[in-house]
């Protein structure tokens, strides 16, 4: 599955809503003429037309549409820090920069039932990836609590069953998605294939369960990225054996768990 | 009217124009310069190799600064086996001239690295890395001592004929100094610069944002830095000087060129706008015809010189 | 809770809080910073003095760069006579610690200057400008070599029992190796980093955007080349150093005190955002309750250091 | 007369209309704090709310008016460089943060009838001054072209009589301010008062006149500035004897004329 071509390209900010506390659910107008990118992608966004913020952000690739008059895409993203607090208070009908579709999406799995586990944030590439479902596909949702994340927002995008947990109970099982994931998987006896988003420790968590069971493993990791488009260098994911290093935007964001060094994530 | 005429010469190369992609800033050819045609370049410069495969720092290895960024990449590269096999023939069917970048840590890594590149097809020059620490100096980097330097150069040019660019360092009380030593152990070209050191701290956490303690900074923030140490050593050397760091814009080309820089890198700025070189070129002969110059050449070292210069050193003021 | 305790020692002085506002941001004492309360602050340097009245530089003196500013204002000051009867006056009446900067074209000047400040009331120290040309050593800046710097802080300390700072100048190669010659000479503190040499250059007029060649660069630009020097020196020397260098935020002072400096000097950030001392000295407050420290000295040199530290040097990569 | 001590102040962009091809008109709404303004008097503008670009842009005061809902100001500007292009694209509602009022006004003189005169943008601070007229002002306004600059709307804003000429004939006589002035002054045997703003080459020959006459001429000079408040000792004013210098920001931008060293203006 060859990755389309990037291009640096000029969106228009259709939406950009308060989701949740912190969240906020950004759909973009394209033109024409972007790549339709593959599930697991993402863009770069200058959140400003300007150098300062200095470096674009990477977000990964929420939805995305082809119609006649063009496409649109979405991107789910939480405000962390300066360049998503100012993406957050962009306006509707304002140009927004962004270079993609980059990076290497999700691999056709073997045909095996498919659990799709995303941590917070994390499972923003897995509803687009839910978005072309597989017949036997479950998505995990696991975050801390629904005060902190969009759950019937995200429940109410996809077209496979969700099941939510969460650390204080507010919604769906107590507890983390590794859990029911592992419980999940124990129903299908393991024959089952894995892809999770999330933060590291939790993907660690699954890659272990996964590497245990000898079941297959995508991830998708995040680093911190300069270009995006493998020119830095700068995205530096640790993979088998040590001393090696790949590029999450060009080999990456999604590796097979097993080939990372999770000991050496920062 | 005709359009205006951008070739250069720098040094005994000639280049279609002045913009010249540098070291390290797109890749290791495999991917190249995905998203701007590479062979409206002037030139491209390799990534820096070294005699060994190095994997490079840890994560994170970039870090956003006020209108620029921090490095500590490393200086990964597949060492100069791999480069011969695998990059080097990418990088010429790029269709640019190809500059081949080098770093050792000692005298005969570059020895040895420079009768390596010799012997390769489609080389235009050499670039030699001083920025690399000698282990048999106590780590000092090459580039910071004149000394050192000539050694460096001697080394290099001791083994080939191809045109050899020493890259300087900023982070050095006299650029000047160094390019004059370089250029007695033949050099034939000067390049400036290399990144300034600088550090930055998550506060939240008390530690680097970067894997290690401290990296290279470049982009727009060091523009007037490089600019000034073009001109200084382009003045003071004579030398055929390359003028680099913070380039984003034609304007900031323009200044380069203006002070004295037979071509011009560009790096980071690819980074955050793909098609700047596109439109650093447009630039640049946008103004070259509103200036009614016939060659961008006419532009190079143009600058007025006020006599008041250095009635009081920039640093004290 | 009890709100924390800004207090810090820098060297023998104890301020009422780290934030210092550096030598050539506050006019000479008429305007004084004239829009947040100058009391607020730990402490306050007077802009350099020389021996004889000086009028400074041709303009344009100032030229916006990115994230910065390039300044070539050339050390006008109405000498150390007017001072004495005019400026001192002024700028002991704001009400903190002043510290005077002093400048001299040679050593004697040095001596001198350290003499007449020596006999003034209310000094809290003397802060020497070693970024000024030696006239008798061929113009070259006191401060870009070790040997001059511990003669110049020798001759200052002589005349004095004052408590002396030598601020230094990050134009250099090795600037642990100045900062540990001026300690030798005397020095009871160090302070980092004056202006960067640059230079900005109007490309429609192909002359400088000063009214000389270069200047000195300041502002946010610069943070991250502040940051690596102060690191680098109060590690290496174990001196009280004060870090400034592009703070205009409290995360941007935090930074200098994690990574190690006793005080922070604040400049330009004060030119575009006059308020900025206050939002500073707020948000260090905050940070230190929401991170539960009792005190600012609990988090100066807090910096976690990571072992992979320079498997590379910073500039080669 | 004393400045009035001045402020940081976030202001609100209640206008920002094209009145000639390059010309923006600017109306602030202030609040209730900001001190009253003398004519003469001058704002520092950051022209968008970011460290780039990273100084404040100093204009003339134009109007100002207090009211029960607060102060308005306005500004008159040229579009001639990175930092006023951007200034051109805000948007009315959005904020803007200045410094002011700064500097040294227009001084009270002698009771001699006043003949201003502004050269292109220079007539900004002097529609202030005549919205404060004193019995025989007359305003000259000369400028290139009314293709270049909005004369008619100048020419209606203020309450003084307005003497017109174009460089190019388009409006009123055809000449240049200095002569014009110089035909005004005679006829009043050259018992006037000289105000003047614009080119420092015009301000140069109007002084040249005043001080050939021994007429009192103030100008208003501008200079590269970075804090506009006396701190940085940037805004450098040739003045007399030579080697001396003032500042713009503090003891200007109003001076006498004759204390100017108008070649060692840059
Ligand atoms: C391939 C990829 C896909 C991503 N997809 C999404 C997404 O769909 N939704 C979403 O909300 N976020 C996503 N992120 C993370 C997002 O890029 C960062 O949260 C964002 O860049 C932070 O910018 P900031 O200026 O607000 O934060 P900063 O002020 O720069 O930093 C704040 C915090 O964010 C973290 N951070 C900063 N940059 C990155 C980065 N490049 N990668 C990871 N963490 C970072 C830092 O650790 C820091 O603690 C993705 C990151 C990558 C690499
Ligand atoms: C006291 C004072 C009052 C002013 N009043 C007005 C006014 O009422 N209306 C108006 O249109 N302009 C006025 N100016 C000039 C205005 O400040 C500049 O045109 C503006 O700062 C240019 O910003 P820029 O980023 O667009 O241009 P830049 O890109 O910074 O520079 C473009 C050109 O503008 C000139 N310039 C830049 N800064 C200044 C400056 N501080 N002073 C003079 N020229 C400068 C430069 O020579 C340059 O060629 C005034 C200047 C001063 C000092
Ligand atoms: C990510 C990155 C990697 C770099 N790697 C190298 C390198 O391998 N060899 C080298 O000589 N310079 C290297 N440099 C320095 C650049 O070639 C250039 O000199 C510097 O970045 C300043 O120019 P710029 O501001 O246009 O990027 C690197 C710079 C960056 C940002
Ligand atoms: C306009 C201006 C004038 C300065 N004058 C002096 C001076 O007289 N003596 C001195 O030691 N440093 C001088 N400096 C340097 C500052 O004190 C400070 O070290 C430097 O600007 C970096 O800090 P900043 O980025 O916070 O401004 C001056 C800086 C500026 C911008
Ligand atoms: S972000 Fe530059 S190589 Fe991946
Ligand atoms: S602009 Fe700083 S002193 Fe006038």
């Amino acid at each position: 599955m060859p990755s389309p071509h990037p291009i640096p390209c000029r969106a228009e900010i259709l939406r950009n809503e308060k989701v949740a506390p912190e969240v906020y659910w950004l759909e973009l107008g394209l033109g024409g003429h972007f790549p339709p990118p593959y599930p697991g992608q993402f863009v770069l966004l200058r959140v400003l037309n300007a150098w300062e913020p200095f470096l674009l952000r990477p977000m990964s690739i929420f939805a995305f549409e082809t119609s006649r008059r063009g496409s649109r895409m979405e991107v789910l993203y939480r405000v962390v820090g300066r360049g998503t607090r100012i993406l957050a208070s962009r306006c509707i009908g304002e140009p927004l920069d962004l270079i993609g579709p980059l990076g290497r999406g999700f691999q056709a799995g073997g045909g095996r039932p498919r659990i799709l586990i995303g941590g917070g944030m994390g499972v923003a590439p897995l509803v687009f990836l839910a978005s072309r479902p597989e017949p036997e596909d479950v998505l995990i949702l696991g975050c801390r609590s629904t005060s902190e994340f969009p759950v019937d927002f995200v429940r109410e995008r996809v077209r496979v069953p969700v099941r939510v947990c969460t650390e204080d109970g507010s919604c769906g099982v107590t507890g983390v998605a590794p859990e029911m994931a592992e419980a999940l998987a124990a129903q299908c006896e393991w024959k089952v294939e894995v892809i999770a988003g999330g933060p590291p420790a939790m993907l660690a968590v699954v890659a272990r369960l996964c590497e245990d069971r000898d079941v297959p493993c995508q991830v998708t990791l995040e680093a911190r990225m300069a270009c995006g488009t493998g020119s830095c260098l700068g995205c530096a994911i640790p993979t088998r054996p040590p001393g090696l290093y790949r590029r999450a935007c060009t080999e990456g964001p999604v590796f097979e768990a097993r080939e990372i060094r999770w000991e050496a994530l920062p | 009217m005709k359009s205006p005429d951008l070739a250069v010469h720098w040094g005994p190369l000639r280049l279609s124009n002045p913009l010249v992609l540098s070291s390290g800033t797109h890749g290791m050819g495999e991917d190249g310069p995905r998203l701007f045609p590479p062979e409206i370049l002037g030139a491209i410069v390799s990534k820096t190799v070294t005699v060994d495969p190095r994997e490079g720092n840890p994560p994170p290895r970039v870090a956003e600064t006020p209108c620029g960024m921090l490095n500590s990449i490393g200086l990964p590269n597949p060492g100069i086996d791999a480069y011969e096999r695998d990059v080097h023939p990418r990088l010429v069917s790029l269709g640019v001239p190809v500059i081949v970048s080098i770093a050792g840590f000692t005298r005969d890594e570059y020895r040895t690295l420079a009768a390596r590149v010799d012997r390769l097809e489609s080389v235009a020059g050499i670039e030699v890395n001083v920025s690399c620490p000698n282990v048999e100096r106590g780590g000092m980097v090459a580039g910071a001592s004149p000394g050192e330097t000539l050694a460096v150069l001697e080394a290099v040019t001791g083994e080939t004929d191809r045109a050899v660019v020493a890259k300087l360092t900023p982070n050095v009380t006299d650029i000047v100094e160094i390019g004059q030593a370089a250029m007695e152990g033949g050099a034939r070209m000067l390049s400036v610069i290399n990144t300034l050191v600088g550090m930055s701290v998550d506060v939240d956490r008390r530690c680097s944002n970067l894997g290690v303690m401290t990296g290279g900074l470049s982009g727009p923030a060091i523009h007037p830095v490089g600019l000034a140490n073009l001109w200084k050593l382009a003045k003071a050397t004579g030398a055929p000087v390359l003028g680099g760091g913070g380039v984003v814009s034609a304007e900031g080309a323009l200044a380069y060129l203006i002070a004295g820089a037979s071509a011009v890198g560009i790096g980071t700025a690819t980074f955050v706008d793909p098609f700047a070189p596109v439109h650093i070129l447009e630039g640049i002969a946008d103004y070259l015809e509103r200036h009614e110059f016939a060659s961008v050449t006419e532009v190079i070292g143009s600058l007025a010189e006020t006599q008041a210069d250095l009635s009081f050193p920039e640093e004290a003021c």
